[in-house]
């Protein structure tokens, strides 16, 4: 329903160039829908939508303003289309907000290209590369999804606590992967560990032998696998446990999730890993939720549920959808003080506002924001058994 | 009538007619020859004949039928079959499939036929084995000949069927084609090496600019002094 | 001695099994390319996408059969699914050849026409394709994963290594053991395949011996159709099905093709196997193994790495470059490339 | 020009004019930019395919040099690495240097079998000694601050003359792969360019030392100020001021009619230079040798020679776009470099544009680029409509709509079938001017 | 079968002092198939020679070895006393040596007039720093082109097709065009690969007259591949007969026709035996 309407009105914006729908707010969901990632991005984009969803339908929302997604392809591999596509979400369909983009790649393009240019504030769910950190966002970038150099340390802790001393680690040969794979080195190595051996792989291949068998020669007690779970990740954690390499997976956030479980049945248990989150129910919520509207929860697809409710709070509590208003109070809806907001409780945390209270969501994810806007990377230590995923501490 | 006839043949490749009212003929057990100099047509005269070339004019008959506008490939199961000038063996093919391949149209048992082949042509028994890419040029022209006949066709056509071969060889292909004649079957034929085909000829055709300049027995065009003197060299 | 065989398991597990189901996948895959090559001679980039497409009527099927409670443990149900999967890429192909590549050889086009008239119909098929199924991962194996586990192995041999077998692999192997098998006896043993080899040798010639060019060209749509199924269908088993990985297994296939020697099948199968062992044998770490096949004291520090994995699917196309420039005519073909 | 050239080009901007009147003037701008970079690349393909018959399937290795030349052109040094591995990397660049003039050299003195011997041989001990001295180098220098550079930087020069570096370098790379590959018959030059332009782009992925690999270059130098910034300037308020539309929309606009109009000029240099060659005495050389190699042989062309020339031209025609890309994206991806994108969607402009015609190589690419970023909403309209009757929470109905951006495949195949098969000679046909 | 061919050495010996071509050992194979094998001969300079022989018999391999299409497995090539042997086809044409083709060579989407105007070497225009920003330079030079290019259309009576498109000339026409390219240049010898090969008898003629002319007007040599016998008789002295790749004889074209090794293996032989008992 709420898609086709989606559709109907981007087209309609297209054609028609109608400006109109006076009452009614439109979030842009810029994801990577074609291309190398194109299996991540349907996940991601239901995530948000879902928030969208329940914002609307709550008729708390700045008067009773309804909320509609608009999509657009940012493709991760052309930054002139995904350039393109921000563009028009933006100029033409009138988007108050951009809930994206996926690859970091395509983010920066997109932020520096139409969505500075534009005055438009974007939240990505997905870009997690250090290098945008630093990026010059005027106050318009944030992103939920945890820091990778934060990530490093935790994980370099947990593996000290496990006496891990020779690890060997793959990444996923992007952005994220590769960020992610020198932080967690770095901090490993000075623990004292070992990383045996750093090597990348590949997304969207089919065959990872040559990969394992590489990363089997080097040896190392745990394998970390800093990737994603329904990509190459996957793969390489099936390729190692099939031919005997490795038993003990650590898998930091990318690669935590039920499909992995699913996919890899029980020689998954033992492994451990981290997740973004604090002492909170929020994953829990949001997968029931997910599973009642019909989709699986991917990779992302909480951070984008918060992503998208983020940026719906921040514009009731400053009351405007004009982005200059309310890109001051995306943190402060995040963050301290105020009732914590888990998933589903967006009509709550609506009405709060409303009535001039503070919230302080929590969400899917366990959003946190910190510095130049982006999660302040609490983690939830789990550990796989008996095909479940136990925390076992936070951090 | 003869087995063969095409009458009165005008028509050329799309544009501008290379054939000019050509009639030709041939019957059992006969071996017609066509010559001419380079660029008489000798070649679409046989093209046309085998329905590779769009007639305007006249009609090809095969043993009364008319056949003028039929596809190459249904006038080899009208009983012609053609041995192009070059490129006339499957070179990766043995010399048994090559022959096997002779007979793809017959839905009957082929083996008696290709042993009257290996008959005709002891060498290809001794290689039938051997991919007939790695033949000499005369074994090649055998296979050719010999892929034809798998047909059991009652007209054969050869085009140049000695072109490049050495004159020995030519000598042994002529003796063969004699001995192809004997068993009934009608020979046409394209000849560079003039002479030597009218010897051999029932009937002899001269063809200048897409006409029949000259037409008799192949006897009689070589004792023709004009013949001779514009054609043959004198 | 227990060193000897350690180093022989390790290298087997690691390199010769996967490099041995993975050659197996790219010499379908070259095969079907390379009997569109010798019969209608033109390079088929849409060939990952039939490949894909097959795949994808395997998913199908399967799910619709274990919905219905069929299977055939041990084995996955895909291989029932197959039948269903080789039929409708055949219908497909063939309706794509009567739409569209028919014109062109009708017109007797430019063999560069062709290239880029395949690149038309791989760009439909790849829309085609995740629109219908979507471009997500699918998992569609099921029944025993294992002929031999890595710990079965190690419990049972007692070495330090183990070795592990799927499932999927020996499928792999002998599906494509069969499908070589009928191809090969197709070709060489019955008339039609004979009058496809000779169509291939020398067009006119065939068509006056009266083959008919029609009848093959759909012959070698069919095979190369059926074969792009099964390769296709056998990747998805042995990894997992998704869309985007088959356009990235053009180059690699058509690398398999041009080594063996271009309409060669014989050519296809070997180069298959090269690509896929030269990938994993040059970027194989063999640290380990020389660890135990050499004193302590010369085990290199090192990964002792030809290349780096990074650059695994870079050694297709440098084999690929270097045989077009050294003997363009491939290996098994003898022929020259004109 | 006729009116059958003319015609696609007024179809062309009335539909950027409407977008622009129906969508907003940014995104027309931005759409035409890329349109116009697009018909670059086309004229580059032109050039080898349309004047020359060569088949080039390296578009996307072309491409991705042109973007490398910007981050080498125009970033800035990065010092600490430089101490830290510069010398290293410069000495291994010196013995693949020394290593090449060797082999050349061995090559010219040696026959048969010694000459392949003595050839590998010093290849072998180049790639030993040039990996034994580049290894500790690049570690150093990726190690330094990774996350913001961990690589050598580039000269720090003006953007703009990047463009000219990214022609440089493609055409260097064009040299030598036309060089050992041009002799191939064409499918086999179009698989083997395909093959190195793999290569290439592999190197950019994983050589983290030269452009950050996978880790992106952003915030790369423009050409243009930034819209904030330029909103606080005194002579733009004034100019809003005067003007009945918003700061924000006009600063957009303004950015991106700048970028337009240097696109402009580039392409409008490149369009001039392509039509006076081939009406040229060299034009009617290089159609000569196109349709008849051996005859324009023996009439004294060195068609070897022609090859390589229009080889490199019209690659680094290509690496120029390349470069222009980049600076318009303002960040250097080397992941993002695929064939159906960079290569394919390319030759699909010139095909349906009409091969051998620069006009018509423009138009096409400027009509491909609209449709690739038109198509999926229009794709999405389209299936929305189709589906309706399937009742709106039918969930296969959502399932399609959710893979309507895939439409744009679809469409882009069909649009090329469909002229191959009714136009084949493209939009703008190749004229015959006598 | 073959006769002895030391006597035909023999006189490519003595005509070494003015010899445009010489040939010597000259062997080459294709795959296991020897087109020309152990080929010595000599093209005398100011000469009109003829090469004759059966279909098959090397005359096309040879031509395109001289002109530098196939490298020779074996011997050497020597034009005007300078070794050429292996040169590319267009460093012949730089030093003045042209060739027709067999089967037209036209440069199909050119016009006539462009074929022509395409062959002058070094012309300004096709370096392409002159086409960009010399046109004026490129200009000049292109009116005299064009000029010689028209003169020689008129000559060929051709005139009325200069802005034709060359694929659409008719076979004989094709041939006078590719004629006609070799008269755009001083050239030194200009091979002919059968240029009477589909042309009709007046049009046959008309090349004769251009042939002959060249020869005594321009002083060209010539050596032409044709099977007409009387046109070979009418403008060739002396004539060269080749057999299955190798020389079978040379000598004026009297004592070709009654050269009895030639009648034997080209013109045709005396009566057969086993002729005519059939059917």
């Amino acid at each position: 329903m709420k898609k086709s309407f989606a559709a109907i009105v981007s087209v309609a914006a297209l054609l028609a160039a109608t400006p109109g729908f006076a009452a009614e707010v439109k979030i842009g969901v810029l994801l990577g829908f074609t291309g190398p990632l194109e299996s991540l991005a349907p996940a991601i984009a239901s995530g948000a939508e879902l928030a969208i969803a329940e914002v609307s339908e709550s008729g708390e929302f700045l008067d009773g303003s309804t909320v509609t997604p608009v999509r657009g392809d940012s493709t991760c591999v052309d930054a002139g289309a995904a350039t393109t596509a921000a563009e028009r979400l933006i100029t033409s369909d009138g988007v108050a907000a951009i809930v994206g983009a996926m690859c970091s790649g395509a983010t920066t393009a997109v932020l520096q290209n139409a969505a500075l240019p534009n005055g438009t504030v974007m939240i990505s769910p997905s870009a997690t590369s250090p290098a945008l950190s630093t990026v010059e966002d005027n106050g318009q970038f944030f992103r939920v999804a945890p820091s990778d150099a934060r990530q490093g340390e935790v994980l370099a802790d947990i593996l000290e606590e496990h006496g891990i001393t020779e690890a060997a680690l793959t990444y996923t040969n992007n952005d994220y992967g590769k960020g992610l794979a020198d932080s967690i080195a770095s901090a490993f190595e000075k623990k004292g560990g070992t990383i045996t051996i750093n090597a990348s792989h590949e997304d969207g291949k089919g065959d990872y032998s040559a990969e394992v068998a590489a990363l089997a020669s080097a040896g190392g007690e745990v394998l970390i696998v800093a990737g994603y779970l329904d990509q190459g990740g996957k793969g390489i954690v099936q390729a190692a446990l099939d031919s005997g390499a490795f038993d003990t997976f650590i898998l930091p956030d990318g690669m935590v999730g039920e499909l992995l479980i699913e996919a890899i049945g029980p020689d998954l248990d033992g492994s451990y890993g981290i997740y973004p989150g604090s002492d909170s129910s929020g994953a829990e919520i949001f997968a029931k939720m997910a599973a009642d509207n019909g989709f699986n929860p991917g990779v992302y697809s909480p951070e984008a549920y918060d992503a998208a409710a983020l940026l719906l709070l921040a514009m009731q509590k400053a009351g405007s959808t004009d982005p200059a208003v309310f890109k001051g109070e995306v943190v402060s809806v995040a963050n301290e003080p105020g009732e914590k907001i888990l998933p589903g409780e967006l009509a709550k945390a609506l009405k709060i506002l409303k009535d001039g209270g503070d919230v302080d969501y929590v969400g899917a994810s366990a959003v946190e924001l910190i510095g130049p806007g982006e999660s302040a990377g609490n983690f939830r230590e789990i550990e796989i058994q008996d095909g479940k995923i136990q925390t076992v501490k936070y951090r | 009538m003869s087995i063969l006839r095409a009458d009165a043949m005008t028509g050329g490749y799309g544009g501008a007619d290379i054939l000019h009212e050509c009639t030709l003929e041939a019957d059992r057990g006969e071996i017609a020859v066509i010559v001419g100099p380079n660029g008489a047509g000798k070649s679409t005269a046989m093209k046309a004949v085998f329905g590779m070339l769009n007639l305007r004019q006249g009609k090809v008959t095969l043993e009364g039928r008319d056949v003028t506008r039929m596809k190459p490939t249904d006038r080899v199961s009208e009983g012609m079959s053609f041995v192009p000038q070059v490129r006339n063996v499957f070179p990766s093919l043995t010399v048994e499939e090559n022959l096997e391949m002779g007979g793809f149209l017959r839905r009957d048992d082929i083996a008696a036929t290709m042993a009257e082949v290996y008959d005709l042509f002891p060498v290809l028994a001794e290689k039938r084995r051997q991919p007939a890419g790695e033949l000499s040029g005369g074994q090649r022209q055998q296979v050719a000949v010999g892929r034809a006949l798998m047909t059991k066709p009652a007209v054969l056509m050869l085009d140049e069927p000695t072109a490049g071969v050495s004159p020995i060889v030519m000598d042994e292909l002529f003796d063969r084609i004699i001995d192809v004649a004997k068993t009934g079957i009608a020979i046409l034929m394209v000849e560079q090496n003039a002479k030597q085909a009218l010897e051999i000829a029932h009937r002899g055709y001269v063809l200048a600019q897409g006409r029949n300049a000259y037409t008799d027995t192949g006897e009689a065009l070589l004792k023709n002094a004009e013949v001779r003197r514009l054609f043959l060299g004198g | 001695m227990e060193d000897a065989l350690n180093a022989l398991v390790l290298i087997t597990n690691f390199a010769l099994v996967p490099g041995l189901a993975y050659g197996c996948q790219l010499a379908l895959g070259a095969l079907g390319v390379t009997l569109i090559f010798a019969v209608l001679r033109f390079s088929n980039f849409a060939h990952g996408e039939t490949m894909s497409f097959g795949a994808m009527i395997a998913v199908f099927a399967t799910w619709i059969l274990q919905d219905n409670g069929v299977s055939i443990d041990p084995l996955p149900t895909a291989l029932l699914a197959l039948p269903f999967a080789i039929l409708g890429s055949i219908l497909f192909v063939l309706a794509t050849d009567r739409v569209v590549y028919r014109f062109y050889r009708e017109q007797r086009s430019d063999q560069v026409i062709f290239i880029i008239v395949s690149i038309g119909v791989m760009f439909v098929m790849a829309g085609l394709i995740r629109f219908i199924i979507g471009p997500n991962d699918q998992v569609f194996t099921d029944g025993e994963r294992f002929l031999i586990s890595a710990r079965d192995f190690r419990d049972l041999t007692g070495l330090r290594e183990g070795l592990a077998i799927k499932t999927t692999q020996v499928i792999t192997v002998v599906t494509t053991v069969i499908a070589m098998g009928l191809l090969f006896w197709f070709l060489q043993k019955t008339r039609t395949g004979k009058s496809m080899r000779a169509y291939a040798d020398n067009e006119d010639l065939a068509t006056l011996s009266g083959i008919d060019a029609g009848r093959v060209v759909l012959i070698a749509w069919t095979l190369s159709a059926a074969l792009a199924a099964v390769a296709g269908t056998l990747y998805g088993l042995d990894k997992s099905y998704k869309p985007f990985v088959f356009q990235e297994l053009v180059l690699p296939i058509f690398a398999a093709a041009i080594v063996g020697g271009f309409g060669s099948p014989l050519g296809a199968v070997a180069g298959g196997f090269i690509i896929a062992f030269a990938e994993v044998l040059i970027t194989y770490a063999y640290k380990r193994f020389l660890g135990y096949i050499l004193p302590e004291s010369w085990v290199p520090d090192g990964l002792a790495q030809f290349l780096s994995t990074d650059y695994k699917f870079a050694v297709a196309f440098v084999i690929l470059v270097a045989t077009l420039l050294l003997r363009p005519s491939g290996l098994f073909n003898k022929r020259a490339a004109t | 020009m006729n009116l059958r050239a003319v015609l696609p080009f007024a179809i062309f901007f009335l539909l950027i004019l409407a977008t622009g009147a129906m969508q907003s003037w940014s995104l027309a701008l931005s759409i035409l930019n890329m349109c116009l970079i697009s018909a670059v690349m086309a004229l580059g393909i032109n050039l080898q395919w349309g004047y020359a018959g060569l088949v080039n399937f390296g578009v996307m290795g072309f491409t991705a040099l042109g973007g490398l030349a910007v981050v080498l052109t125009a970033s800035q040094p990065v010092p600490e690495a430089w101490q830290a591995g510069g010398p290293g990397v410069l000495l291994a660049l010196l013995v693949v240097v020394a290593a090449v003039v060797a082999a050349l050299a061995l090559g010219r003195t040696f026959t048969g079998i010694m000459r392949v011997a003595l050839v590998t041989l010093t290849a072998i001990a180049a790639y030993v000694l040039a990996t034994t001295v580049l290894s500790p180098a690049v570690e150093a220098i990726e190690a330094v601050n990774p996350s913001a550079t961990g690589f050598l930087g580039g000269a720090g020069l003006p953007v703009l003359l990047s463009w000219v570096v990214g022609g440089i370098f493609a055409a260097g790379a064009a040299f030598v792969i036309g060089k050992i590959a041009l002799g191939l018959r064409a499918d086999y030059l179009a698989i083997a360019t395909l093959g190195v332009s793999e290569i290439v782009v592999a190197i950019l992925v994983n050589e983290d030392w030269l452009a950050r690999g996978v880790k992106n270059v952003v915030g790369l130098p423009r050409p243009m100020p930034y819209e904030v910034e330029m909103r606080q300037e005194a002579w733009f308020a004034s100019l809003a001021e005067a003007l009945p539309i918003g700061s924000v929309e006009l600063s957009t606009v303004l950015v991106r009619a700048g970028y337009t109009g240097l696109f402009v000029v580039v392409l409008a240099i490149i369009l001039w230079l392509a039509q006076r060659a081939l009406w040229s005495p060299w034009g009617r050389m290089m159609r000569a040798v196109r349709d008849n190699e051996t005859a324009a042989g023996a009439m004294g062309k060195d068609v070897k020679r022609l090859h390589l020339i229009v080889f490199v031209l019209g690659s680094a025609v290509i690496g120029i776009a390349g470069a222009m890309m980049t600076t318009l994206d303002g960040q250097f991806t080397p992941g993002t470099y695929q064939p159906l994108r960079f290569t394919f969607l390319i030759w699909v402009m010139v095909i349906i544009g009409g091969s051998g015609n620069n006009w018509g190589a423009t138009v096409g690419a400027f009509f491909v680029w609209f449709t690739w970023v038109q198509a999926e909403p229009v794709g999405t309209f389209l299936i929305d409509k189709a589906t309706l009757w399937l009742g709106a929470d039918s969930p296969v109905r959502d399932h399609l709509i959710s893979n309507a951006p895939q439409m744009r495949y679809v469409v882009m195949g069909v649009v090329l079938l469909l002229v191959l098969r009714f136009a084949p000679r493209g939009l703008i046909p190749e004229t015959q001017r006598v | 079968m073959i006769t002895d061919a030391s006597p035909v050495r023999a006189s490519a010996r003595a005509g070494m002092a003015s010899a445009m071509i010489e040939v010597d050992g000259l062997s080459k194979w294709f795959g296991g198939i020897h087109a020309v094998r152990d080929v010595s001969l000599t093209i005398g300079r100011g000469t009109i020679t003829g090469l004759i022989g059966p279909n098959g018999a090397g005359k096309t391999t040879l031509f395109n070895i001289i002109a530098g299409l196939y490298k020779p497995t074996a011997g050497h090539v020597r034009l005007d006393g300078e070794d050429v042997t292996g040169l590319p086809p267009h460093a012949l044409f730089a030093k003045g040596l042209l060739r027709t083709f067999q089967l037209a060579h036209e440069f199909h989407s050119l016009s006539v007039r462009e074929n022509l105007m395409m062959v002058p070497p070094g012309q300004p225009g096709e370096a392409l720093v002159n086409a960009w920003f010399r046109p004026g330079r490129v200009a000049e030079r292109e009116r005299a082109v064009r000029e010689k290019a028209d003169e020689i259309l008129d000559f060929l009576t051709l005139s009325h097709l200069a802005d034709e498109r060359a694929g659409n000339l008719s076979g004989g026409q094709k041939k006078l065009l590719e004629l006609g390219r070799t008269m755009m240049v001083d050239a030194k010898i200009v091979f002919l690969d059968e240029v009477g090969a589909g042309v009709n008898r007046t049009l046959l003629a008309t090349i004769g007259t251009v042939i002959q002319r060249l020869h005594a007007e321009r002083g060209y040599t010539f050596c032409l591949i044709e099977h007409d016998m009387d046109f070979i008789a009418r403008l060739c002295d002396p004539v060269i007969v080749m057999a299955e790749g190798a020389v079978l004889a040379e000598g004026t074209p009297d004592a070709i026709l009654s050269n009895e090794a030639v009648i034997e293996a080209y013109l045709g032989r005396g009566s057969r035996h086993s002729k005519g008992d059939g059917a």
